[in-house]
C-alpha cells in the first residue's frame, strides 16, 4: 500500500518535473525541474531496494551534472528566456504519442516467460552496497575499468575541447603563418 | 610458349601499356604499333599452331584463382573463338597504325593496349568469372576513349555506354552466380568453369530464368532492340577508332557469349525463347534500318547498319543448327572487318571535313575517287554482295534459320533489301552528284596511313568472301560439337527436334541434376 | 552474509584482454611521455601508435592460433568473448588503423595531430572498438561503444574548424538519442529474460519458445534503431554525410570502416539468432532496411557535388549492401560480409586517402567546397599518376573486376543466390550499377574534362608526404592485386566464422 | 576443253581488273583496247566450247574449289558447259563483244573510260558465272554481281541526279526479287540437301507438290526482278540513264534475260508444277501487251526500245511457262542480236544528236546516217518478226506454242502485242529517220557513228538476219537437255493461214505507223494535240502510273515511317524510356536530398520517425501474428 | 492496481523516455537538448531497478550504474563541444549548425 502511494506520488513528480524540464522555456526551471526530477529518480532507487544506485543517482546527478550543467549554464549565458523556433510540433507530439501508445501498449501485458533466474541473485541479509560491490569487482571487473578509461577520455576530450589551444586553428592558418606564431610565441606545442 | 600462348597473348599488351607510361609522347605511336604488330603475330602463329580437326578447346591453360570458391584461371580456344581474337589483334594494329593526329596519343595508345588485353581476354576465356573480368574490364578503356576523344555529347555517351552495358552485366552476374550454385548442388562443388558448365543439364524452368538472366547482359552488348539506344550514341560520340573496335570487337562479345553459354547451357531455353527472340532479332534487321535510312549523319547509318546486322547474327544463332550457327560466327568476323572498315572510312572523311553530316557532302567521287572506290567495295560487303565476307555470313545465317521457320526467315531475308537501300541512299548523298561545297572540291584522297588500314581489310573482305574455308572450317567443327552437346543435353521433345542430331561420335559425359532447389 | 569469492587466475583467462591492454598502455604511456616533455613532433606519437598496434595485431595474431586450436574462449568472469567474429573483426579494426595513423603525417599541418591526446585518444578509441566486439555482454558492449564513440566526437572535432564543430556536435546529439536507444532495448531484452548476455537471452528466448513475441519486437525495435544509427542506415543515417564532410577526409575514410564493422559484429551476433529463430519480423524490417539504404543512399550520392560527400553517401550505400549478409545470415553470408569488409577497408581508405592528399587550406575561387567534383577535372593531364589510382578506387569501388571489392560484391551477392534471396541479389546487382554512375563521375571528371586554367596539378598532391603515399600505394595495391589474396582469405575467414558457429 | 572453259570464263575477270588499274587515270585507249581483246578471247574458247558441244561432247563440268561447307552445306564453285549454258555462252560473249569494241568508240570522250570499261568487263564476268554455274548458289554469285555491275553502270554517270536515282531503284528493286530467290535456293537446300542443279533435280519429283510450287514461287519471284516482270519492271525503264552500250549489253540482250534462263535451267522442276508454268506465262503475256502499250506513245527513243525489251521478255516467259523452253531460249538468244543491234543503232543517234533522246526531235535522219539507218531497221524488220530475219522464227514460234497448248487467250494477246511490236518500232525507225529534218530546229548537225563502231556492229547485223536458219542445229543441239517438244500445228493449212495471217497483220501495223510518222506534218509535240489529251494516252505516257504509285505510296512512305521511326520511335520511346529511368532515379535523389536539411532537429526527428515507423511495423506483425487465424478465416471469407 | 507489478515501473519508464524524446525532438537550444538525453537514460535506470528487484537479480542494477557513468561522461564531452562552439558563435542554438545539408 506504501508502496504504491510512493509509487504514484514519485511516478507523478518525475512526470511532471521531466515535463517541465523539456517544454518550459526558462533554463534556469529546466535544470532545476531537471536536478529535482533526478532526485525523485533516486527515491525509486531506495523504494526499489537499490540503496547504492539511489547514492549514486543522487551524488553523481544532483551533484555532478548537475553542477557541469549549472557551470555551462552560467558560461553560456542562458538564464534568460530560451527562445526556440519550433516547427511542426504536429510530428513531435505525432511520434512522441505514437510510441509511448505502442510501447504502454505492449508493456501493459504481463510477461509470461516463466524461467528466468537471477544470475546474480540478491543474498539475504547482505547489504545491497556490498552485493553491488562483490559483483561489480567480479563479474562486471572489466566493464567497470572500462568505464574508467571512458571516463579518462571524457576527461581528456573536455580538457581539449574546452581549452585554450582550439582557440587558434592550425587548420585554417597556412604553414608559413604556423612558423611565424611557433617562432614568436614559443609557444609549448604546435 | 605454345603452351602459354593465350596468357601472352592477353597479358603481353598489358604489360606493353604499362610500360608505355615511360615511352616519350612522340615515340609512343611507334611503340603502339610494335607491340600491336607483335601481338598481331602471336596471335596468327596461334592460328598456325592451331588444328583444325579438333573440334573441342585448344592450348588450355589453367591456375587456380579462388579454388575455394571454384574460380580458376582457365582458358582455351576453339574455331569460335580463334578468329575473333585474330581479328581483335589485327583491329588493334591497324587501328593503331592508321591512327589520325590526336592529342594526348600516349593515353590513348596504352588505352588501346589495355582493350586489347580485355578483348582478348574475354575471347580466351573458359571460366565465367574470367570472362566477366574481361568483359567488365572491357567498358574502362572503351569509356575514357569515348569520353576523352569522343565529339560534343561525348560524356553522355560514354557514360551512357558504361552504366548500360554495367548494369545488364550485373543481371548476367547473377545468372553466373546461380548457374554455380546449381552446379554446386548437383555435384558438391563450387565451379565456374563453363566447360563444367556445359555437363550440367537443368530443368526447363531453371533453364529459362537462368537464360533470361544471361539475355539481359548478353542483349544489351550486342545491342538487342530495344536495349540498342547506347550505341548510336556511343558511335556517334566516339573517335574513329574508339567505333572501329567498338563495331567489330566489343559488341562480337554479347553475340560470342550467346554461342559459348547460352546454347550449350540451355538448349531446352534456347529453344523456347528462340521465336521471341527471332522476332527481335527481325525488329533489329527491319527497325533499324529504316532508322539508319532515316539518318542525316553518316556514322550513324553504319552505326545502326551495325545494330541490323548483329540482329542477322542473333537471328543465325537461333537457328540452332550448324549451317546457322557457323554462319553467325562468320558474319561475326565478316562485320567486325566491314564495319570496322566503313568506321575507318567515315573517320578518313571526318578527319578532312570535321563534320559527318551527309548533307555536307555530295559528288566526293568525284574528287576523292579512291576513297569513294574502298567505300563502294566495303558498301558491296554491307549489303552483303556475294563473294564479299558478309555474304558468307549472312547466307548461312538465314540458310539456318530457315530451317526452323519460313515466314520469320522471308522477314529476316528483307535484310538484304532495306540494307540496300540506306547503304546505297547514303552513297548516293555522299559520292554522288556534282560538288556543291566548295571546302570538298579540295580534299586529298586516301593517304598511305589510311590505307594502310584500309587495303588489307579490303584484301580480307574479297579474300575470305571467294574462299571462306580456311576460317569456316575450324568454325565449323566446333560448331558441330556444340549443337551436338545442345541435342544431347536437351530434355523437352520440341528441342530434341529443333536441335539436329549429328551423330559423329562426340562423347558427352552426362551428369544430371535432382531436382535442384 | 556474503561469501568471500576464490577466483584463480587460470579461469579469468587473463590473455583475453591482452589485445585490447595495448592500446590503452599505449595511450596512457603517450599521455606520460607528454607529461614528461611537451612539445614532441608529431611524428613520435604516429610511430609509437604504430608500434603499439603492431603489438596488438601480433597478440591478435597469438589470439587467432589460439583459437584455431581450442575454439571460442570465454574469459574474464565470462564476459570477454574470443571467438571467430571477434578475432577477425578486430584485425579488420587494428589494420585499418594502422592503415590510417600514418595519415597524420601530412605534408600541411592540421590541428588535430599537434596533440599527443589525438593519439592517446585514437588509442582509446580502438579498445572500446575491440571490447565491443570481443564480448556478448551488452554492458561492455555499451561501455566500449561509448568510450570509442566519446573519443571519435572529440577525434573529429579537434580538426578545429566550424564544419568539423558541427559534424561533431551532430554526431555526438545523435549518439547521444542512440545510446538512449540502446539502454532501452538492452533494458527490455533483460526484463525479458532477466540476462544482458546475448548467448543467455538467445537460450532463454528459445527455452520460451519466443512467448513474448511483442516484448522481443520491441527490445529488437529499439536495437535495431540504435544500430541503425551507428551503421548508418536510412533513415538513420542523415549523421554520415554531414560528419564525413565535416570530419577531415582521413578519418572519415577510417570513420566508414572500423566503428562500422565492430557494430556489424555487435549486429551480427544479436540479430543472427533472432533471424534463425523464424522472428519473421525481423527478416522483413532488414530486408527493408537493405533495399532503402542501398537504394536511397545511391541516389542522394548520385546529385552530390562534393567527392567526399558523394563517398560519404556511398559509404551508406555499402553499409546497406553489408547488411544483406547479416538479413541472409548463413555462414557463407557472413564470411563475404567480412571479406567485403576486409577489401572495401583497403578501397575505401584508398580513396578518402586520395582526398586527404589533396586537402588544400585556402580553398580557390571556383571551386565550392574541399573536394568538388570540379576540384578534379582534367586530373589525367596534370597528374596522371594521381588520377589513375584514385579512377582505380573508384572503379573498386564500383565493383568492376577484378579490383578488390568486385570479390567481395561476388561473394556477396552469391551467398544471397545461394539462400534463395533471388530477389535481393537482383537488386543488389541493379544497386551497384546506380552506383557506377556516381564513381563514374568522379572519373569522367578527372579523365575527359579540361583542368582549370592555372591547375599545374600540385594541389592534387599539396598534402602528400612519404608515408601518405606509401599508405596510398599499400591500399592501391592491394586494390588491385586481390585477386591474389582472396582464396587465403576467404579460407580464413570461413574457417573462424564456421568454428564461431555463425 | 576445261582450259576453254576457264579462260571463257576469267578473260572478262582479268579484262575488269586490266581496265581497273586504271581506274583514277585519265583516259588511255589501252584500257578499252585490252579488255575488248580478252572478251574476244573468251568468245573465241566459248565457240571451241559449242564446237565441242555441237560436235556430240559430253558436257563439261568442272569444280575448281570449295566455297563454303558446313554443316551439310556443301557449296563449290562448279561449273558446267552443257547445251543450255553454251548457248548462253555464246550470246553473252558475242553481244558484249560488239558492245566492247563499240563502246571503244561510243566512249571516246568521256572521262570515265577505263573505269567504263572494267565494269563492263566485270558484268561479263558475273553473266558468265550466272550461265556457267552448276549450282544455285555460283547462280546466286552470278545473279547478284550482274546486278551490282549493272548498278554500277546506270550510274556511270553519277554526277547526274537522275542516273543514280535509277541506279539505286534497280538495284533496290532486284534485291527485292533477290530476296524471293534466296528463299527458293534455301527451300531447295532444305528439301533435297543440296544446291547442285543436277541432284537437287533429281531428287525433286519426290518431293510433295506444294513444297515444289513454293520453291517455283519463289525462284520465279527472283526471275521476275532480273527480267523485269510486272509489278518489278519499273526500274529497267529508268535503267536508261546508263551509257547506251550498256543498255545493249544488259539491258537488253543479256542481264534481263538471266530470268528467262533461270526458268529454263529450272525445266525440271518447273516441268513438275505446270500450273506455275501456266501463271508464268499469262504474266508473260500481260507483260508483252501491257509493255508494248506503253512503248506505243512513249517520247524517249531509249525507253521505246526497253519497253520493247520488256515486252520480248514477256513472250519469252510464255514460252518458258508453257514448257517449250528450248523456244524461249531460241527467243531469247535472237532476241539478243536484234536488240543489241537496236541498241547500239540508237547510241549512234544518240551521238549523232548530242544525246537528244526525243525521236520527235529527230527526223530524216537516214541521210545523214545511212549505216545506222540500215541497221536499225533490219533490227526492227527482225524484231517485227519479218520472214526471214531471226524474230520471225523465233516469235512467231511462241505464238504457234500458244497455239498448239490451246491458250488461245494467251495466243490471241500474243498476236495483237506483234502488230503493235511491229508498229511502235516502225514508229520509231519512221520518227528518226524518214520525214522532215526536224533536228534543224536545234541546230544539230549530225554525223555517222566511226567507221569500226559500224564494223563492230554487224556481226550483230548478220546474226540479226540469220540466226532463224540455226533453228534446227540448235534445236538438236539444245533439246539434249531440255524437252524436246517439237511445236507443229497438225493441220498445214492452219499453219499457212497462221503465218501469213500474222505476217499479214504485222506488215499492216509497219505500213500504219509509216503512214502516221513518216510524213512531214509531223510535229514537235508540244502537250497540245487533241490525241495528247486523250485518257489513254495520258495513262500511256505516265506509264499506268505506277511509277508514281511507287513513289507515293511506297517510296514516302518509307521514307516518313523512317523518319517517324527515328524521331519519335527510337528517340522518344525508346531511348527516353532509357533515359527515363535514369532520370526518374536521378531525380527522386534531387527532389528527397531535403530530407538531409542539415538541421539537427531533423535529423534527430528522423532517427525518432524510424523507430516509431520500426515499432508500428511490429505491432502490426504482432498484432498479425496473434490474429493470424482470424486473418485467415477473414480472407478465406472474403474469397482471397 | 494498487499491487505495483513490473508492469508499472516498465510503463513509467516508457513514459518517461517519451518524455525525453519529446524533448530530444523540440528542443532548439542544445543544452535543453542534453537535458532530454539524460532523461532518456534515466528513465531506463528506473526500469533497469525495477526489473533487478523484481527478478533479484542484481545485473540490471549494475547496468543502471554503467548507464549513469556514461551519461556523466557524455556530458562531459557534450559541454566540452558546446563550449567550443558557443566561443566560434556566441549560440548554442541548434539551427546555427547547418552549414552541410543535402
Amino acid at each position: 500500500m506504501f508502496e504504491a502511494i510512493a509509487f504514484y506520488l514519485f511516478a507523478f513528480l518525475t512526470i511532471a518535473m521531466f515535463f517541465i524540464a523539456v517544454t518550459t522555456s526558462q533554463a534556469l526551471y529546466a535544470l532545476t525541474a531537471l536536478a529535482a526530477g533526478m532526485i525523485f529518480i533516486s527515491a525509486f532507487f531506495f523504494i526499489l531496494g537499490a540503496d547504492f544506485l539511489g547514492a549514486v543517482q543522487i551524488v553523481v546527478y544532483s551533484g555532478a551534472v548537475m553542477a557541469l550543467y549549472a557551470f555551462g549554464m552560467m558560461f553560456f549565458d542562458t538564464t534568460r528566456d530560451v527562445k526556440e523556433k519550433n516547427g511542426n510540433k504536429y510530428i513531435v507530439v505525432g511520434l512522441a504519442t505514437i510510441s509511448a501508445v505502442l510501447v504502454v501498449a505492449i508493456f501493459a501485458a504481463p510477461i509470461v516467460s516463466q524461467n528466468i533466474t537471477a544470475l546474480y541473485p540478491m543474498v539475504e541479509g547482505a547489504g545491497n552496497t556490498q552485493e553491488v560491490g562483490l559483483v561489480l569487482f567480479t563479474k562486471y571487473l572489466i566493464p567497470f575499468e572500462v568505464a574508467a578509461v571512458m571516463l579518462l577520455v571524457a576527461m581528456i576530450a573536455g580538457i581539449v575541447l574546452a581549452g585554450k589551444q582550439m582557440d587558434l586553428s592550425l587548420t585554417l592558418l597556412d604553414d608559413k603563418e604556423i612558423e611565424e606564431i611557433k617562432n614568436k610565441k614559443m609557444k609549448k606545442v604546435l | 610458349m605454345l603452351d602459354h600462348i593465350l596468357s601472352i597473348l592477353i597479358f603481353f599488351p598489358a604489360l606493353a601499356g604499362v610500360f608505355g607510361f615511360m615511352i616519350q609522347k612522340d615515340s609512343v605511336r611507334a611503340y603502339g604499333l610494335a607491340v600491336a604488330t607483335v601481338e598481331f603475330a602471336l596471335s596468327l602463329w596461334l592460328w598456325f599452331a592451331f588444328d583444325s580437326n579438333v573440334s573441342g578447346m585448344q592450348f588450355m591453360e589453367q591456375l587456380p584463382l579462388i579454388p575455394a570458391f571454384g574460380i580458376n584461371y582457365t582458358l582455351g580456344v576453339d574455331g569460335i573463338s580463334l578468329f575473333i581474337i585474330i581479328l581483335a589483334a589485327f583491329f588493334t594494329m591497324i587501328g593503331i597504325a592508321s591512327l589520325p593526329e590526336t592529342k594526348d596519343v600516349k593515353n590513348m595508345i596504352i588505352s588501346l593496349l589495355f582493350l586489347q588485353m580485355t578483348m582478348i581476354g574475354v575471347f580466351a576465356a573458359l571460366d565465367a568469372i574470367v570472362f566477366y573480368i574481361f568483359w567488365e574490364l572491357s567498358l574502362v578503356p572503351m569509356l575514357y576513349i569515348i569520353g576523352a576523344w569522343g565529339g560534343p555529347l561525348r560524356v553522355y555517351a560514354s557514360v551512357k555506354f558504361f552504366l548500360y552495358t554495367f548494369a545488364g552485366s550485373l543481371v548476367m552476374l547473377v545468372g553466373m552466380l546461380f548457374m554455380a550454385y546449381f552446379y554446386f548442388q548437383a555435384t558438391g562443388v563450387w565451379s565456374f568453369a563453363i566447360l563444367e558448365w556445359y555437363r550440367l543439364i537443368l530443368p526447363e524452368s531453371f533453364q529459362l530464368w537462368l537464360f533470361a538472366a544471361f539475355f539481359v547482359g548478353f542483349a544489351i552488348k550486342v545491342p538487342m532492340f530495344p536495349f540498342h539506344t547506347w550505341l548510336p550514341y556511343a558511335h556517334g560520340q566516339a573517335p574513329t577508332i574508339g567505333s572501329v573496335i567498338l563495331a567489330a570487337i566489343l559488341l562480337k562479345m554479347g553475340t560470342y557469349a550467346f554461342i559459348r553459354f547460352s546454347l550449350p547451357m540451355f538448349p531446352d531455353a534456347s529453344v523456347f525463347f528462340m521465336f521471341p527472340i527471332a522476332i527481335l532479332a527481325i525488329i533489329m534487321i527491319i527497325y533499324t534500318a529504316m532508322v539508319a535510312y532515316a539518318q542525316e549523319d553518316i556514322k550513324q547509318v553504319v552505326a545502326y547498319s551495325s545494330v541490323s546486322h548483329m540482329g542477322v547474327i542473333i537471328l543465325g544463332t537461333f537457328a540452332l543448327n550448324v549451317e546457322g550457327i557457323s554462319g553467325s560466327v562468320f558474319l561475326m568476323i565478316a562485320h567486325g572487318v566491314v564495319s570496322g572498315a566503313l568506321f575507318l572510312l567515315v573517320g578518313v572523311i571526318y578527319d578532312r571535313r570535321h563534320t559527318k553530316m551527309m548533307n555536307q557532302f555530295g559528288g566526293l567521287a568525284h574528287v576523292m575517287p579512291r576513297y569513294a572506290t574502298i567505300f563502294g567495295l566495303m558498301l558491296m560487303a554491307s549489303v552483303g554482295m556475294p563473294l564479299t565476307i558478309n555474304f558468307v555470313g549472312e547466307f548461312l545465317s538465314l540458310l539456318g534459320f530457315y530451317q526452323q521457320s519460313h515466314v520469320l526467315t522471308i522477314l529476316a531475308g528483307t535484310a538484304i533489301v532495306v540494307g540496300a537501300i540506306y547503304m546505297l541512299a547514303a552513297y548516293k548523298k555522299m559520292f554522288f552528284g556534282n560538288v556543291t561545297i566548295e571546302e570538298n572540291r579540295n580534299l586529298p584522297d586516301v593517304n598511305k596511313r589510311e590505307l594502310l588500314a584500309l587495303i588489307p581489310l579490303s584484301i580480307i573482305t574479297v579474300w575470305l568472301g571467294v574462299y571462306p574455308n580456311p576460317v569456316l572450317a575450324p568454325i565449323n567443327n566446333s560448331v558441330e560439337s556444340i549443337v551436338q552437346l545442345m541435342h544431347d543435353k536437351s530434355i523437352t521433345e520440341e528441342a530434341k527436334s529443333r536441335i539436329p542430331n549429328l551423330i559423329k561420335g562426340i562423347e558427352i559425359t552426362r551428369t544430371s541434376i535432382e531436382e535442384a532447389h | 552474509m556474503l561469501e568471500p569469492i576464490n577466483v584463480s587466475m587460470e579461469s579469468l583467462n587473463l590473455m583475453t584482454l591482452a589485445p585490447m591492454l595495448i592500446p590503452i598502455v599505449g595511450a596512457l604511456v603517450i599521455l606520460v611521455i607528454d607529461m614528461i616533455k611537451g612539445g614532441l613532433d608529431r611524428s613520435l606519437y604516429v610511430v609509437l601508435s604504430l608500434l603499439f598496434l603492431f603489438m596488438d595485431f601480433s597478440t591478435l595474431i597469438e589470439a587467432a592460433g589460439v583459437f584455431a586450436k581450442d575454439g571460442s574462449v570465454m574469459g574474464v568472469f565470462d564476459v570477454m568473448l574470443i571467438d571467430g567474429l571477434a578475432i577477425l573483426s578486430q584485425f579488420i579494426i587494428v589494420g585499418a588503423s594502422m592503415l590510417f595513423i600514418p595519415l597524420a603525417l601530412s605534408h600541411t599541418r592540421f590541428h588535430e595531430f599537434s596533440y599527443p591526446e589525438f593519439f592517446a585518444l585514437f588509442l582509446f578509441m580502438i579498445s572500446g572498438f575491440q571490447f565491443m566486439v570481443a564480448t556478448d555482454n551488452l554492458i561492455l558492449i555499451f561501455v566500449g561503444l561509448e568510450t570509442s564513440s566519446l573519443a571519435l566526437y572529440t577525434l573529429i572535432a579537434m580538426h578545429n574548424r566550424d564544419k568539423s564543430f558541427e559534424a561533431a556536435v551532430k554526431y555526438f546529439t545523435m549518439g547521444a538519442l542512440a545510446a538512449g536507444l540502446y539502454s532501452f532495448g538492452a533494458m527490455v531484452f533483460y526484463a525479458l529474460t532477466g540476462s544482458v548476455e546475448i548467448g543467455k537471452i538467445a537460450a532463454v528466448l528459445a527455452a520460451n519458445g519466443y512467448a513474448d513475441l511483442a516484448y522481443v519486437l520491441v527490445a529488437v525495435v529499439f536495437m535495431l534503431a540504435s544500430f541503425a544509427f551507428k551503421l548508418s542506415l536510412v533513415p538513420f543515417h542523415t549523421w554520415a554525410p554531414d560528419v564525413y564532410e565535416g570530419a577531415s577526409a582521413a578519418m572519415a575514410g577510417y570513420m566508414s570502416i572500423v566503428p562500422k564493422i565492430a557494430a556489424f559484429v555487435v549486429a551480427m551476433r544479436l540479430f543472427e539468432f533472432l533471424i534463425h529463430s523464424g522472428v519473421v519480423w525481423l527478416e522483413i524490417v532488414l530486408y527493408i532496411f537493405v533495399i532503402v539504404t542501398m537504394t536511397a543512399a545511391n541516389m542522394w550520392a548520385l546529385v552530390q557535388t562534393d567527392v567526399k560527400r558523394m563517398l560519404a553517401y556511398s559509404s551508406v550505400s555499402h553499409a546497406g549492401f553489408v547488411m544483406a549478409a547479416i538479413l541472409i545470415g548463413t555462414t557463407q553470408s557472413n564470411s563475404a560480409l567480412f571479406l567485403y569488409w576486409v577489401l572495401f577497408s583497403f578501397t575505401n581508405l584508398g580513396s578518402f586517402s586520395m582526398l586527404w592528399i589533396s586537402r588544400q587550406k585556402h580553398l580557390p575561387a571556383h571551386q565550392s567546397s574541399d573536394h568538388s567534383y570540379d576540384k578534379f577535372a582534367g586530373m589525367i593531364k596534370t597528374s596522371p599518376m594521381a588520377a589513375s589510382i584514385m579512377g582505380l578506387f573508384m572503379l573498386s569501388l564500383a565493383g568492376i573486376p577484378p579490383f578488390a571489392l568486385f570479390w567481395g560484391k561476388l561473394y556477396l551477392i552469391s551467398s544471397a543466390v545461394t539462400s534463395g534471396y533471388t530477389v535481393l541479389a537482383l537488386i543488389m546487382a541493379l544497386n551497384s550499377a546506380i552506383a557506377g554512375y556516381y564513381y563514374v563521375k568522379l572519373i569522367v571528371y578527372m579523365f575527359m574534362k579540361e583542368p582549370v586554367v592555372g591547375n599545374d596539378g600540385h594541389m592534387y598532391v599539396a598534402n602528400a608526404t612519404m608515408s601518405l603515399r606509401t599508405i596510398i600505394g599499400l591500399a592501391a595495391i592491394g586494390t588491385i592485386f586481390a585477386v591474389i589474396a582472396i582464396n587465403p582469405l576467404l579460407e580464413f575467414i570461413t574457417t573462424f566464422v564456421y568454428n564461431s558457429g555463425y | 576443253m576445261e582450259f576453254y572453259l576457264y579462260l571463257a570464263l576469267f578473260a572478262p575477270l582479268a579484262g575488269s581488273l586490266f581496265a581497273a588499274l586504271f581506274g583514277a587515270s585519265p583516259k588511255t585507249l589501252i584500257a578499252g583496247l585490252v579488255p575488248s581483246l580478252l572478251l574476244l578471247t573468251s568468245f573465241v574458247s566459248s565457240t571451241i566450247l559449242l564446237v565441242h558441244i555441237l560436235g556430240g561432247g559430253a558436257p563439261i563440268q568442272v569444280e575448281m574449289m570449295t566455297w563454303m561447307a558446313t554443316g551439310d552445306l556443301y557449296i563449290p564453285f562448279g561449273f558446267i558447259v552443257d547445251q543450255v549454258s553454251v548457248t548462253m555462252m555464246m550470246v553473252v560473249t558475242v553481244v558484249s563483244t560488239v558492245v566492247h569494241f563499240y563502246s571503244i568508240g561510243y566512249m571516246d570522250h568521256d572521262k570515265g573510260f577505263n573505269r567504263f570499261f572494267s565494269y563492263l568487263s566485270a558484268f561479263v564476268f558475273s553473266m558468265m558465272v550466272l550461265v556457267m554455274s552448276d549450282n544455285f548458289a555460283g547462280l546466286f554469285i552470278g545473279w547478284e554481281g550482274v546486278g551490282l555491275c549493272s548498278w554500277l553502270l546506270i550510274g556511270f554517270w553519277y554526277h547526274k541526279e537522275s542516273a543514280t536515282w535509277a541506279a539505286n531503284e534497280a538495284f533496290i528493286m532486284n534485291r527485292i526479287a533477290d530476296l524471293g530467290m534466296l528463299i527458293g535456293i534455301f527451300l531447295v537446300y532444305w528439301n533435297t540437301g543440296t544446291l547442285q542443279y543436277a541432284e537437287a533435280f533429281a531428287l525433286m519429283p519426290e518431293l510433295p507438290t506444294d513444297i515444289l510450287v513454293l520453291m517455283g514461287i519463289f525462284l520465279f519471284i527472283g526471275a521476275m526482278g532480273k527480267s523485269a516482270q510486272f509489278p518489278l519492271h519499273t526500274w529497267l525503264a529508268d535503267a536508261m540513264e546508263g551509257p547506251t552500250p550498256v543498255s545493249a549489253l544488259i539491258h537488253a540482250a543479256t542481264m534481263v534475260t538471266a530470268g528467262v534462263y533461270l526458268v529454263v535451267r529450272a525445266n525440271p522442276l518447273y516441268d513438275l508444277i505446270p500450273n506455275v508454268g501456266l501463271f508464268i506465262a499469262s504474266l508473260g503475256a500481260f507483260v508483252a501487251l501491257f509493255a508494248a502499250s506503253m512503248a506505243l506513245v512513249n517520247r524517249d527513243m531509249k525507253r521505246i526500245i526497253a519497253y520493247s525489251t520488256l515486252s520480248q521478255l514477256g513472250y519469252m516467259f510464255v514460252a518458258a511457262g508453257l514448257g517449250a523452253y528450248w523456244v524461249a531460249l531460241f527467243h531469247l538468244m535472237a532476241h539478243a542480236f536484234f536488240k543489241a543491234l537496236l541498241f547500239l543503232g540508237a547510241g549512234n543517234v544518240m551521238h549523232a544528236m548530242h544525246d537528244e533522246l526525243d525521236p520527235f526531235k529527230m527526223g530524216g535522219l537516214k541521210k545523214p546516217m545511212k549505216w545506222t539507218f540500215i541497221m536499225m531497221t533490219v533490227a526492227s524488220v527482225a524484231l517485227a518478226g519479218i520472214y526471214p530475219l531471226a524474230g520471225f522464227f523465233s516469235k512467231d514460234l511462241i505464238l504457234e506454242v500458244a497455239m498448239i497448248e490451246h491458250h488461245y487467250i494467251i495466243y490471241s494477246v500474243l498476236l495483237f502485242t506483234a502488230g503493235m511490236t511491229a508498229f511502235y518500232s516502225f514508229r520509231l525507225v519512221a520518227l528518226i529517220f524518214h520525214g522532215e529534218e526536224r533536228y534543224k530546229l536545234f541546230g544539230v548537225h549530225p554525223h555517222e557513228a566511226y567507221k569500226f563502231m559500224l564494223i563492230a556492229m554487224a556481226p550483230l547485223l548478220i546474226l540479226a538476219v540469220i540466226a532463224g536458219s540455226f533453228k534446227m542445229t540448235y534445236f538438236e543441239m539444245v533439246t539434249a537437255v531440255l524437252p524436246a517438244t517439237e511445236y507443229h500445228v497438225h493441220s498445214v493449212v492452219t499453219y499457212w493461214i497462221m503465218t501469213i495471217g500474222t505476217q499479214l497483220f504485222v506488215i499492216l501495223a509497219i505500213a500504219f505507223a509509216y503512214k502516221k510518222y513518216a510524213n512531214s506534218s509531223v510535229k514537235v509535240p508540244d502537250g497540245t494535240s487533241k490525241m495528247e489529251n486523250r485518257l489513254c494516252y495520258k495513262i500511256l505516257s505516265n506509264q499506268y502510273y505506277i511509277p508514281y504509285i511507287f513513289e507515293e505510296y511506297l517510296v514516302k512512305p518509307y521514307r516518313e515511317l523512317s523518319t517517324v521511326l527515328w524521331k519519335h520511335v527510337d528517340m522518344k520511346i525508346v531511348d527516353a524510356t532509357v533515359d527515363g529511368i535514369a532520370g526518374i532515379i536521378y531525380s527522386t535523389g534531387e527532389k528527397t536530398r531535403d530530407m538531409q536539411s542539415g538541421n539537427l532537429s531533423t535529423m534527430l526527428k528522423w532517427m525518432v520517425a524510424g523507430t516509431v515507423g520500426l515499432l508500428s511495423l511490429a505491432v502490426v506483425f504482432g498484432l498479425a501474428v496473434r490474429y493470424s487465424a482470424e486473418i485467415k478465416a477473414i480472407l478465406s471469407g472474403l474469397g482471397v | 492496481m494498487m499491487e505495483i507489478g513490473l508492469n508499472h515501473y516498465l510503463i513509467l519508464s516508457t513514459i518517461l523516455f517519451t518524455i525525453g524524446l519529446i524533448g530530444v525532438m523540440r528542443r532548439k537550444n542544445l543544452l535543453l537538448l542534453f537535458f532530454a538525453t539524460e532523461i532518456l537514460l534515466n528513465s531506463v535506470n528506473i526500469a533497469f531497478a525495477a526489473i533487478s528487484h523484481f527478478y533479484g537479480d542484481l545485473t540490471g542494477q549494475m547496468f543502471a550504474f554503467f548507464v549513469i557513468a556514461i551519461a556523466a561522461s557524455e556530458v562531459a564531452v557534450g559541454l566540452g563541444l558546446l563550449i567550443v562552439w558557443h566561443k566560434r558563435h556566441g549560440t548554442i542554438d541548434l539551427d546555427s549548425l547547418a552549414t552541410m545539408r543535402g
